[in-house]
């Protein structure tokens, strides 16, 4: 397999393998970081978490349409702009989502799974009617295009840094407000027990309402980072959707650190499957391990062992 | 000390069940006899509903070995468990709330459990009959056709006593059976245990001390998974360890 | 009293339920439609094989699968397999570089019929494929899930996982399946023109005849001791463990069941429409046809097959009308029915139109003074006979009405953890 | 026979509706007289004689059927070849529609669902009774509908390239069958640019993989070399590790038919990765990025591409010219035009031209007219339709500008012979 390659090459193949596997983790776990906080902390199956992440798309469109139009001069930074306002506005359709829908499925999580799957299919047809069936094409920034060549074949591209980069950052971000603030710990009471939680004075509706916010909104910025890498139309959403599941629940629903495990584990076998395989193998043999793993270890990598 | 004695119904010895470095049960050891009534107390988190949970095989052992009339337990699941004859009621009343109080008891009549027998269980006389006298000794002949979801909290209780009665289990196993009740309601039940105990060992998990006392042979106390005091009510009250646990800090 | 020591098999309700989805579905839709319409109908009654099968595993057993399609589609397959085999023979397919095997695999360059589908010649073998294989299959995830005691939304996520790998899987080897475009083309069974009309009429009768042996089936499976033992599954898990029974194996049981159920739905649908493609398979249509089962009320075996012909014959009228519309309506199907009616058409027509039927329906006058309470199927002998003995609940009437709505709202309340236990 | 289907035909018709096609008609005929003075010869003759088999054809408009999906995932691609056959029913109709007789449609939604094509295909054919079908896109749904066209005697014009190894006597296609869009490009990249190696990519579906074999076979026969071939699942939107692999395979050519939303994520991971296609090394060869795709794209991702296809909007003739600007002035001003919506485009005019050669709306009639038909205003220029339904039509290969459109740097000298059973190829 390796006999048509010289030494250096694999080396390369090793490296650039090695990175494609870090971009599409990063692109796993932005993925999966909304869906971990809705799924584990609120039991919330959020069918719709795809159509949030478009959402952000077009929201990421619709600003440099803006700025190419009344600020051109600026057009370099819109990308900035743009994820803070896909993050505020899927921020706002998830409270919206929130306060009429979810509330009234608490403890139901098949139903919410029936639920949202319904209000993604009417996200889908809000945006073909709005954008049009066609896919829209998000103009991005010269700089965050192109690529940095390390040697000859090694070259990194910088828009996989900038997701990596950004992943990074979210993944603290999300890090410190679920365990350093007082707001994660208001979330985590009410995760733990509802009832006490109320008792001791945290607005529980608030803190799910305002976490399942966060959630979306953290969609939106993915969905609005992926405009660098994939295509934007009303059905692109759906192409996530499982992949993202996946994640969450092979690393464990409650765990931060078992999505980020977990979204390493099925990149970097995928990247290295892809290399070898063909495509649509390396997507079987991958779903598969993991559905076998998590038959073999249902509470997924990294779950607390609790008390009945 | 032999493992083998066989007059022991339930030997539980050197248990341990550890959830992630924390030790709920550490190093458990208590015996029980035939037609014995044990009761275990403690204060809140002493691992006395875990302990249960390890005997009828819902929580898997770390160490230790459950022998229930000289068999092992840990290694078998739940309801081989409940087919040698082990019976368990939950804390909180564990019913079917959408079946009558008569279908409740048949579902729990000891027949007909494998899925090819559910489908050709026929209601034949005799388990009329015997759900029938059960509904009698849990005073819920009367309601036999009610959804069970409608039952009183204390009514619920019964039935569930009264599930696993029908299961003639050789253990029976209760998880506060009195909590939540009225003082008639806890009268009538201590009753009801007291018939129910002739011929069959029992575990009892109480706070209700009065309670207790009314019942139990003998009492084991635990303390952060370990067994601090064993023997009647009267020598378990008076020793200063317990003292120290419940009045102590 | 006595009356409990012999449950009927069917209530009058009930009796009277069968008999008119059988006049429905054998006298008046055929009588009504022409046959276009008529085979729309039957592609639809396959549907609700999977519908059927979904009230058995979910609303009863409680166990929600995200890929029934992959059953379905199975079942179907295994029929497209014989069917198109018959259609290849060496004469019809001589321009072919190699004449009898599929003109599929003409194109993908392969020579030789492979050898697994060589079997499929036979019909007794491709009939026993369809009702086996699928179960086989089911049979397979269910041992390896319900033994480990996955449940809930694990179960729901990773049967989804498995649809989706039954999608890459079936285009990708394009050679041997039909890849995206599926089987395509099948014209004789065992020389029958099924493309005929005489044939359409005859295919929509062995379909509804099948639905309806699938309807006694689980009926008589409500009936048994087994049908309880799987509502009280769903309601405590723990108990009917600690009751003595191994919960893993009726779960397996009532998997395997819908499986075969959606396998025959599946057969059906090849047989009626004429070729079998992945679209059956994936994500999309197992999540619609959850749908279908809860729009129709997911404890009622009758709702599955009228929640699934509403929401087809819906579909089909809304794209051919405002196309644009027919998704917003869909979604908001979905929401409405989760949120408002969980119980579905059952539910809002023993609330709304029962009480409404004379008395003779019933069989008990004092049906129509009772109180309008929103109970399910599963109830009804339960119910029925606390209605006979009121006297002995005294006179509670106003107080039980409450409390019934509450004890028999829908039991969705599967915990998050929902049999994923640690050990 | 006859009389019963003139009856029945009339029978559909209330009294009302009659009476206003009536005044239309009046209103109608000196415009008629004026724009389509040709075809007045035929405005007369009873729709008894235009039609024995009972189609929805009236004495004044015949009905035919657009069949696409307007919905779910396929509505990104399949909007432009509705739009494209609205248009040219609204042509013709402008010029006094055929047989004198005003075209009308029913639009059916196929929902990206193969079933759900086959099942409206069938309530067009027989509910409807249309005269025509304009419709399909995917291969997939082509061959969910084949066996209710061949069934109830339907005729579908069905304009994607495609795959080939078909040949219905109920289908014209309008797009190019694979040969004639790889051979002549294949060929082109070997002499113009001196390619000697190649990457073979595409979605995995039998279109790319048909498409792939075929070059490959053509690629083997020039005596050059294939030195990697990878397929990833519709909907794929990772690839890194081919772009690894294509590096270090450094073939001349990447030869791509990827499709749908992973065209998006494809090229602009390709840029990213540093490899810039107007620098030509490697150089990029497709025949699935069309104007269309190029929107979602973004012109500044995959500029310096090449696409050999059969027509681009840039095309620079008269019939183009005039083409594009009704479109935009029906569509927007914004609207691209890819090839398949060229060859949307044709169906309506190609069937009137058949069914003017007829004299009949009969689908016999015009299955035997069709071949030798040749039209003379195609956008792209001059098409005729072949023996085996497919269209005689010349490969051009554009070269993708950063503005979206193609530059057209290649046309083919003669019209390339459809060939949908390649001998050599399989």
């Amino acid at each position: 397999m390796f006999e048509e390659y010289s030494m250096a090459e694999l080396t390369d193949i090793l490296f650039m393998q090695g990175f494609a596997g870090l971009i599409l983790f990063s692109v796993l776990v932005l993925m999966a970081l909304g869906l971990a906080i809705i799924f584990g902390q609120m039991g919330v199956i959020n069918m719709a978490h795809g159509e949030f992440m478009i959402l952000g798309a077009y929201t990421t469109y619709l600003t440099s349409h803006i700025f190419e139009t009344y600020l051109p001069a600026l057009f370099d930074g819109y990308f900035f702009v743009a994820m803070a306002l896909a993050f505020l506005v899927c921020f706002a359709l998830g409270v919206l989502v929130e306060w009429g829908m979810i509330r009234f499925l608490f403890k139901r999580p098949l139903d919410t799974l029936l639920a949202t799957w319904g209000l993604s299919l009417i996200l889908q047809q809000s945006y073909r009617t709005v954008f049009g069936a066609r896919e829209v094409g998000v103009t991005l920034p010269e700089w965050m295009m192109g690529s940095y060549a390390m040697t000859e074949t090694i070259e990194v591209p910088i828009n996989g840094i900038f997701v990596m980069v950004l992943t990074l950052f979210i993944a603290s971000g999300v890090y410190f407000l679920m365990f350093r603030s007082l707001w994660g710990k208001q979330v985590r009471a009410v995760v733990q027990n509802r009832p006490m939680a109320g008792a001791v004075g945290i607005d529980t509706g608030k803190v799910d309402r305002y976490t399942f916010g966060i959630g979306c909104g953290i969609a939106g910025i993915a969905g609005s980072a992926f405009t660098m890498i994939g295509s934007t139309g009303p059905t692109s959403g759906q192409l996530y959707i499982v992949d993202t599941f996946l994640v969450v629940v092979f690393g464990g629903a409650q765990s931060l650190i078992g999505t980020i495990a977990s979204a390493f584990t099925i990149s970097q076998s995928q990247s290295t499957l892809e290399f070898f395989l063909s495509g649509s193998m390396a997507k079987v043999i991958t779903l598969l391990i993991v559905v076998g793993i998590l038959m073999l270890r249902p509470q997924g990598l990294f779950a607390l062992k609790i008390r009945q | 000390m032999s493992t083998n004695r066989s007059d022991f119904v339930l030997a539980v010895e050197g248990l341990t069940v550890s959830f992630d470095g924390f030790k709920a049960v550490n190093d458990l050891s208590f015996y029980v006899d035939e037609g014995e009534i044990r009761v275990i107390i403690g204060p809140n988190g002493a691992g006395k509903t875990t302990v249960l949970d390890l005997i009828c095989g819902r929580t898997q052992a770390t160490f230790g070995s459950i022998k229930f009339r000289g068999e092992e337990l840990t290694r078998m699941k739940e309801h081989q468990i409940v087919h040698h004859g082990v019976g368990r009621k939950f804390q909180n009343p564990s019913i079917y709330d959408d079946l009558s109080v008569f279908e409740n008891l048949e579902i729990s009549y000891p027949r007909g459990r494998s899925v090819f027998g559910a489908l050709m269980f026929k209601r034949d006389r005799e388990v009329i009959e015997e759900v029938e006298n059960i509904a009698e000794i849990i005073f819920l002949q009367n309601d036999l056709d009610k959804p069970a979801g409608l039952l009183s909290h204390g009514q619920k209780q019964w039935l569930e006593i009264g599930m696993l009665l029908i299961q003639k289990p050789d253990l029976l196993m209760l998880d506060e059976p009195v909590a939540g009740m009225s003082v008639a309601e806890r009268k009538k039940t201590a009753e009801l245990l007291n018939r129910i105990t002739q011929g069959r060992s029992v575990i009892v998990i109480e706070h209700d001390m009065q309670f207790v006392e009314d019942i139990a042979h003998r009492v084991t106390v635990m303390h952060q998974g370990k067994v601090l005091s064993e023997g009647s009510m009267e020598r378990v009250k008076n020793d200063p360890k317990v003292i120290e646990v419940y009045l102590g800090h | 009293m006595r009356q409990r020591s012999n449950i009927r098999f069917m209530s009058r309700q009930e009796v009277f339920g069968y008999v008119m989805l059988a006049v429905i579905l054998l006298a008046i839709i055929p009588l009504s439609l022409d046959v276009f319409r008529l085979n729309l109908i039957g592609k639809y009654l396959t549907y609700a094989f999977v519908a059927l099968g979904l009230v058995l595993c979910w609303g009863y057993g409680g166990i929600l699968s995200l890929g029934q399609g992959v059953f379905f589609g199975l079942g179907g397959y295994c029929m497209a397999m014989f069917l198109k085999l018959e259609a290849s023979d060496p004469e019809s397919t001589k321009i072919q570089s190699t004449p009898g095997i599929p003109d599929f695999m003409d194109w993908n360059q392969i020579t030789e019929l492979p050898w697994w589908w060589e079997p499929f010649r036979q019909l007794p073998f491709a009939l026993s494929a369809i009702v086996l294989l699928p179960t086989l299959f089911a049979f397979i995830i269910g041992v390896a899930m319900f033994k480990r005691r996955v449940g809930g939304v694990y179960f729901a996520i990773i049967t989804q996982s498995i649809a989706a790998i039954m999608t890459i899987l079936i285009i990708g080897q394009q050679g041997y399946t039909g890849g995206v475009n599926g089987i395509t083309d099948l014209r004789t069974l065992l020389g029958w023109d099924i493309r005929s009309d005489s044939a359409k009429v005859i295919l929509y009768y062995v379909c509804s005849a099948a639905l309806f042996i699938c309807l006694l089936l689980s009926q008589f499976i409500r009936y048994k001791k087994l049908g309880r033992i799987l509502v009280a599954m769903r309601d405590r898990e723990d108990r009917v463990r600690f009751s003595g029974y191994d919960v893993a194996n009726f779960k397996i049981f009532v998997f395997c069941l819908s499986a075969m159920f959606s396998a025959i739905g599946g057969a059906m649908f090849t047989l009626q429409v004429g070729f079998m493609s992945p679209s059956f398979v994936g994500i999309v249509p197992s999540i619609e046809m959850v749908i279908y089962c809860a729009v129709g009320g997911r404890l009622s075996l009758l709702g599955a097959v009228y929640g699934t012909l509403l929401v087809n014959w819906a579909k089909t009228i809304f794209s051919e009308t405002f196309p644009e519309l027919w998704l917003f309506a869909m979604g908001a199907l979905f929401i409405a029915v989760v949120m408002a009616f969980p119980n579905g058409l059952a539910s809002l027509f023993k609330r709304y139109i029962e009480p409404k039927l004379p008395a003779w329906y019933s069989g008990k006058t004092m049906v129509s003074k009772a109180p309008i309470i929103e109970k399910d199927s599963s109830m009804e002998t339960a119910h029925a006979n606390a209605l006979g003995s009121e006297e002995n609940i005294g006179p509670s009437k106003s107080l039980a009405k409450p409390e019934t709505a509450v004890t028999v709202a829908p039991r969705t309340d599967e915990k998050l953890e929902g049999g994923v236990y640690v050990d | 026979m006859c009389i019963f289907n003139y009856e029945s035909g009339s029978r559909d018709n209330s009294p009302v509706l009659k009476r206003r096609s009536f005044i239309k008609t009046l209103i109608a005929f000196p415009l008629g007289l004026i724009l389509a003075s040709s075809s007045l010869s035929w405005a007369t003759s009873p729709t008894s004689e235009v039609n024995t088999t009972g189609l929805a054809v009236t004495d004044d408009t015949v009905t035919v059927g657009i069949l696409h999906s307007v919905t779910g995932t396929m509505a990104i691609s399949e909007t432009g070849s509705v739009q494209a056959e609205k248009l040219a029913i609204d042509q013709i109709n402008a010029m006094g529609g055929v047989l004198g007789r005003k075209i009308e449609y029913i639009q059916e939604d196929g929902a990206s669902d193969w079933p759900t094509f086959a099942e409206k295909s069938k309530k067009l054919l027989v509910n409807d009774k249309v005269a025509s079908v304009f419709g399909c896109w995917t291969s997939a749904s082509r061959k969910a509908v084949l066996p209710v066209f061949e069934q109830y005697n339907g005729m579908l014009y069905y304009p994607t390239f495609y795959e080939g190894l078909e040949q219905s006597p109920n289908v014209i296609y309008t797009g190019q069958e694979a040969t004639q869009q790889i051979i002549a490009g294949i060929d082109w990249v070997v002499k113009e640019k001196g390619a000697k190696t190649f990457f073979l990519l595409g979605s995995d579906y039998i279109w790319p993989r048909t498409s792939n074999k075929i070059a490959r076979k053509h690629i083997e026969k020039l005596g050059l070399k294939v030195v990697g071939e990878a397929y990833y699942p519709l909907g794929h939107t990772q690839f890194n590790s081919v772009i690894n692999k294509i590096k270090l395979k450094k073939p001349d050519v990447i030869y791509a038919i990827v499709v749908g939303g992973s065209n998006v994520a494809f090229y602009k991971q390709l840029k990213a990765a540093g490899i810039d296609l107007t620098n030509e090394k490697p150089l990029l060869l497709t025949i699935s990025v069309t104007e269309d795709e190029i929107l979602g794209i973004g012109g500044e991702n995959i500029e310096g591409a090449y696409a050999a296809m059969k027509y681009f909007q840039s095309l620079d003739n008269p019939n183009n010219t005039a083409f594009v600007q009704a479109f935009k002035d029906k569509w927007g001003q914004d609207i691209v035009i890819g090839d398949v919506t060229q060859a949307a485009y044709l169906g309506p005019w190609l069937w009137k031209a058949a069914v003017e050669k007829a004299g009949s709306f009969d689908i016999d009639k015009i299955r035997a007219a069709s071949p030798g038909i040749e039209l003379t205003t195609a956008p792209e220029g001059y098409v005729r339709i072949h023996e085996n339904h497919h269209l005689w039509s010349k490969t051009r290969v554009g070269l993708a500008q950063n503005d979206g459109q193609y530059k057209v740097v290649y046309e083919s000298e003669e019209l390339i012979e459809p060939n949908p059973f390649p001998v050599g190829y399989q």
